[in-house]
């Protein structure tokens, strides 16, 4: 072969000439999970290039927060995270009450905390069903929402809504636990449990999704930390970090629970399976946090004396509040003057950082992958735009 | 490790100079000067006794002026105020630095080069507030479109009435009954 | 309906025409309404597994005629062309994709001695009209104009090239034991007992799957491969709908687009009922027990159970789908070309010794 | 070569193993209902359309004050410093937040977001949005066949959780006499 290659003259070398492609993936694409437009330069089925394109759904959300009161800002903040608006109603909760000074009766601290884990479970089920979605298997998806109906209508139960919820008020949660909902969670938790299992033999270990997702979209610990991961995101890189564990807010440092890291079972650490496998984890954690919480529960007030809705006041200042989001660490920075309204009212959303490291590990990576990638760091559009 | 150990820990490495703590009604915060920003902030992140290697969020806050009710004095001048969160996952640490800058011409550097994740923080805050931040790899509007006139979070921003022929009035365009 | 043609041959050539669009049209009734059937499974089967309804309106009985309903709709549809798409390409498309799928209804054998042609090259002649599909596909990625589509049909040409080698290897296995390409031979060698046989008899080999280790394994090859082939999950590729949006499709809507909805349903039970002509004995009902299948009403029942095992194997090919992730593009080609080739070839030279050390009685070869 | 001959038989096992999920809920009931024909019941306190107590009503504004997005419309006027005389009261749905606090802030108990029987009407689907600006004062909640079908959806749930509460006692009872038996035979022991 080598010969017949020689004797061509070298000017008569057919040139092959190759063209990056550029393509718009997105704001209309069944993978990007919502209206992200990532503008993809492809060689092939290779990326060599990807810069996401956000704002399709800004919504002027701090803007907002300058003109309403704080206690009707509690519903926009459903509205960000819409997967897990218990969590974002808790973390703004907490960052008004620690400018008012509001103290919390027990009772309704470890209300939020049932709401927030369930709710935390529910986000995680989104995660891994659209995950599983996102590589081409459909049933593990209803299988998720199946799940994920139930705690919804738990959650329906006690508050009236199914996604947007405002339970959480500022001064404890809106409304005492109906009888019969705390056993129901009790039943639930045992159903879902064994479910977990189900979704494990179906999905995580498949050896499909493990060859698609194991040493996929690897980032290393220093990158995680370098572009400002956090939650399930910078634990699958191997981080123990848990803002519940480590500047626990609420009442989380009453609970017993692991932290779950990506360890790389089945490829590098920090890949898109050890990504997924921290959520599965997490699920797991969160059940074993709501059984000690319906153990401990004490009867009791759920809102604190002195918070009247249209005459809610904040002292001056200004803090810094960040909860463990689902999807990472969400904070609220308030600045206060006094009165009933913010002065400004900054968000940190946990995806709107993860998304930007998608910049650095999306080149290389096959087509294929980038989509199992961006559906790995779990984005939710409502959140980074705001 | 709290804000004032921070700052003793800043003087005792000698990058001190000029940082004076901000004690607010809640949180403190460093006010560090906007020339000596990325000295500190490098220190920060490479100091072994300190390790601040994750940028958690950058605010720009756009501060009125504020007079004392009694005596008019001028208890803050007006300018454009930006505040980065920065975490120490080894010491379990957050800390608030804060940088004052004029309204008029707002620039101070960038810390993406320190902490890529400031990339985009500092991106919004330019998109809603106008901070210029020199040396910023790509310094762009990020969630308004790139031909959006005006810096919506400053408190002196009016609302357009139209954005490229479409009409931004209030009144929704479904017929009222 | 062989000895059909077969009598209007001699009345002239325009009663022979006549009998050819005669098939034509049977072939044309079949594959109109067999998607109709297929869809409804795929969307009730789906549905059982995901604890869902699925369609339960239309037609009163767990929506059977959902299908037909969308089908109109579909046909009532704006016919969509985008503007800088080669037009001439984009009609065809659909077109030569259906043919594809629909030419290799001729050399199937229904029941006994009930086809349209009787090719001494059937199995061959389905290898290779099948693959005309993929030109179809292709014309349509490349008329579409849409990167997405271009994505799609490159995949495509890619996925069905190379899964072209191992369907073949794999099919090539039982014709070493059976020693002929024609389908009604290959099912015949299967029902192959005494001569004086009765109604029911013991017979020599049984259903081709279990006839050796190596066609069992030549069995499952040809399975997977066949997947591959008619683009169902796990190897969807080229429509990948959460990568590519819709892949090659993605541009065309309406009726076009039930063009290739249609091709692929259709080539799943081509696909399937050649699997259950070859490897299942066809139209006998049991592996080693075999019922003489002459008579009219005999070759009815014989129909439906070859039918039914066609429609067995497309309900396992859904199952599939909806069990299984995708492939990525490179870990497709990988299966095909480092797994599935090197197992067919293997299975080929075994299955070649294993003849040749004569464990059993074959018939072509000597 | 073993890996290569690992990928197949794992291939082979996870893919198996995964049908037998399938095959598993295959056989479970479906979750979901047939919509418009099945309700899904609605919690107490479901938030759905408002209706509104004009009776108590005392006319505070304090709801319209509260409205995070200012969709309530309300006027009225005083009669003989008694009684209202309703003009209008609006609830933009096209804005409405669905977040319950003008119910919360409301002194009199006289707004809700569920008729105080607990059933909501909930559907909001329309193809025209000016629709959506609903006047309260004369919405008078479900319509007849809604409310058959409620009741429907109530008694099959009151039948569910009687058969269920009944399963309980049964299993109660059952667990009541084991423990007795127990208790008896720690009793026998004890004798001995």
């Amino acid at each position: 072969m080598a010969a017949t290659v020689e004797a061509r003259p070298p000017d008569k070398y057919v040139d092959v000439r190759t063209q990056e492609l550029q393509i718009n993936m997105g704001p209309q694409h069944p993978a990007t999970h919502g209206v992200l437009r990532v503008a993809i330069w492809a060689d092939g089925e290779i990326v060599t290039r990807a810069e996401p394109d956000i704002g399709y759904l800004h919504r002027c959300a701090e803007k907002i927060g300058e003109s309403v009161t704080h206690i009707q800002y509690v519903p926009y903040t459903d509205r960000y995270d819409y997967l897990a608006a218990m969590n974002n109603n808790l973390g703004y909760c907490l960052a008004v009450e620690k400018l008012a000074e509001l103290e919390i009766p027990e009772r309704a601290e470890y209300v939020r905390v049932i709401v927030s884990e369930l709710n935390r479970i529910a986000s995680h089920l989104m995660a891994i069903g659209t995950y599983g979605l996102d590589l081409g298997a459909f049933t593990p998806f209803f299988y998720a929402f199946r799940e994920r109906e139930e705690i919804l209508r738990i959650l329906e139960w006690i508050c009236g809504a199914r996604l947007t919820y405002n339970f959480i008020r500022i001064g404890g949660v809106m409304r005492d636990c109906p009888e019969g909902w705390l056993e129901d969670i009790t039943r639930f938790l045992d159903y879902f449990e064994p479910r977990l299992e189900e979704m494990n033999e179906l999905l995580t270990h498949n050896h499909i999704f493990v060859n698609r997702t194991a040493n996929i979209g690897v980032v290393s610990l220093e990158q995680a930390v370098k572009y400002g991961l956090t939650g399930p995101n910078l634990r699958g890189s191997g981080m123990r970090w848990d803002l519940r564990r480590d500047d626990p807010y609420s009442i989380y440092d009453r609970f017993e629970f692991d932290i779950p890291i990506g360890t790389g079972i089945k490829g590098t650490v920090g890949d898109c399976w050890d990504r997924y496998w921290v959520r599965i984890l997490e699920m797991g954690e969160s059940v074993r946090i709501i059984r000690q919480a319906l153990d401990q529960i004490p009867d009791g007030e759920i809102m604190a004396k002195g918070v009247r809705h249209l005459a809610f006041k904040c002292k001056a200042g200004e803090s810094y509040q960040a909860v463990e989001n689902p999807r990472g660490e969400l904070g609220y920075y308030l600045i206060s003057e006094g009165g009933q309204i913010s002065y400004r009212s900054r968000i940190r959303a946990p995806s709107f950082c993860h998304l930007s490291i998608l910049e650095e590990i999306l080149p290389g990576s096959m087509f294929g992958d980038a989509v199992a990638i961006i559906g790995s760091i779990d984005i939710v559009l409502g959140e980074v735009d705001r | 490790m709290n804000t004032q150990e921070i700052l003793e820990t800043l003087n005792k490495d000698g990058v001190g100079q000029g940082i004076t703590l901000f004690e607010g009604p809640k949180d403190p915060a460093l006010v560090i000067p906007a020339d000596r920003l990325v000295g500190v902030c490098e220190h920060l992140k490479s100091a072994p006794s300190l390790q601040f290697d994750q940028c958690i969020l950058v605010t720009g806050t756009h501060m009125t002026e504020i007079r004392d009710k009694k005596t008019k004095e001028v208890t803050r001048a007006e300018g454009i105020e930006v505040i980065y969160h920065v975490r120490s996952l080894r010491h379990r640490a957050l800390v608030a630095l804060k940088v004052h800058l004029s309204l008029e011409d707002p620039r101070v550097s960038s810390v993406a080069s320190i902490w890529p994740a400031a990339d985009w923080h500092e991106r919004e805050t330019y998109d809603m507030v106008g901070v210029v931040f020199e040396g910023h790899p790509n310094l762009k509007r990020i969630l308004l479109p790139q031909d959006w006139e005006g810096f919506p979070l400053r408190k002196d921003y009016e609302f357009p009435k139209e954005y490229r022929g479409i009409s931004l009035e209030v009144d929704p365009p479904w017929p009222q009954q | 309906m062989e000895r059909l043609v077969g009598a209007l041959e001699g009345l002239g050539e325009s009663a022979f025409a006549l009998s050819l669009l005669m098939c034509a049209g049977v072939v044309l009734g079949f594959v109109g309404i067999w998607p109709l059937f297929a869809v409804w499974l795929e969307r009730k089967a789906s549905a059982d597994f995901q604890s869902r309804l699925g369609p339960m309106y239309v037609g009163g009985f767990h929506g059977w005629l959902q299908t037909l309903a969308d089908g109109i709709k579909l046909a009532f549809k704006e016919d969509l062309i985008p503007a800088q798409a080669n037009r001439v390409l984009f009609w065809i498309a659909p077109a030569v994709a259906f043919c594809g799928a629909f030419a290799t209804m001729v050399v199937i054998p229904i029941a006994q001695g009930v086809e349209i042609v009787n090719l001494d090259i059937g199995i061959f002649f389905i290898l290779a009209i099948s693959s005309v599909g993929t030109i179809g596909v292709v014309m349509a990625g490349w008329a579409s104009n849409n990167k997405w589509s271009l994505y799609g049909a490159v995949r495509e040409a890619a996925q069905l090239v190379s899964y072209e080698i191992p369907i073949a290897l794999s099919l090539m296995i039982p014709i070493i034991a059976v020693g002929n390409l024609r389908l009604g031979h290959i099912v015949g060698f299967q029902c192959a007992g005494p001569e004086d046989a009765g109604f029911v008899y013991l017979s020599h080999h049984g259903w081709l799957l279990f006839y050796s280790p190596w066609t069992l394994a030549a069995g499952l090859i040809y399975f997977v491969a066949s997947l591959a082939e008619c683009k169902r999950a796990p190897f969807d590729l080229p429509e990948a709908e959460s990568e590519l949006v819709s892949g090659f499709h993605t541009e065309y809507s309406g009726l076009r687009f039930s063009f290739f909805f249609l091709e692929e349903y259709v080539f799943m039970f081509v696909v399937s009922i050649v699997g259950a002509l070859v490897f299942l004995g066809g139209w006998q009902p049991l592996p080693f027990v075999s019922f003489q299948f002459d008579n009219p009403l005999m070759k009815l029942i014989g129909a439906g159970i070859l039918l039914g095992k066609a429609v067995f194997l497309v309900w396992v090919q859904i199952w599939l789908r909806w069990t299984l992730p995708r492939l990525r593009v490179d870990q497709v080609m990988t299966m095909g070309y480092k797994y599935l080739t090197p197992l067919a070839m293997l299975t080929l030279m075994g299955m070649a010794l294993y003849q040749y050390w004569g464990c059993r009685y074959i018939p072509g070869i000597l | 070569m073993f890996t290569y001959m690992r990928n197949v038989v794992d291939s082979l096992r996870t893919t198996v193993k995964g049908m037998q999920v399938t095959w598993k809920n295959l056989r479970r009931p479906e979750t979901t209902v047939e919509y418009p024909e099945q309700l899904v019941p609605l919690p107490e306190g479901y938030r759905g359309i408002h209706t509104l107590d004009t009776d108590i009503c005392i006319y505070c504004f304090q709801c319209a004050k509260i409205c995070p997005v200012d969709c309530i419309e309300m006027r009225a006027e005083r009669v003989e410093k008694k009684f209202l005389s309703w003009e209008v009261f609006n609830i933009d749905y096209n804005k409405c937040l669905f977040c319950d606090l003008c119910i919360e802030v409301c002194p009199k108990d006289c707004i809700h977001m569920d008729k105080r029987d607990g059933s909501a009407k909930f559907a909001l689907i329309t193809d025209d949005r000016s629709t959506l600006n609903l006047d309260i004062l004369e919405y008078k909640g479900l319509s007849e066949a809604d409310k058959v079908a409620v009741v429907k959806v109530r008694e099959e749930n009151a039948k569910k959780a009687a058969e269920k509460a009944k399963a309980a006692a049964e299993k109660k009872a059952a667990a009541d006499k084991d423990e007795s038996e127990d208790k008896k035979d720690k009793a026998d022991d004890s004798g001995k």
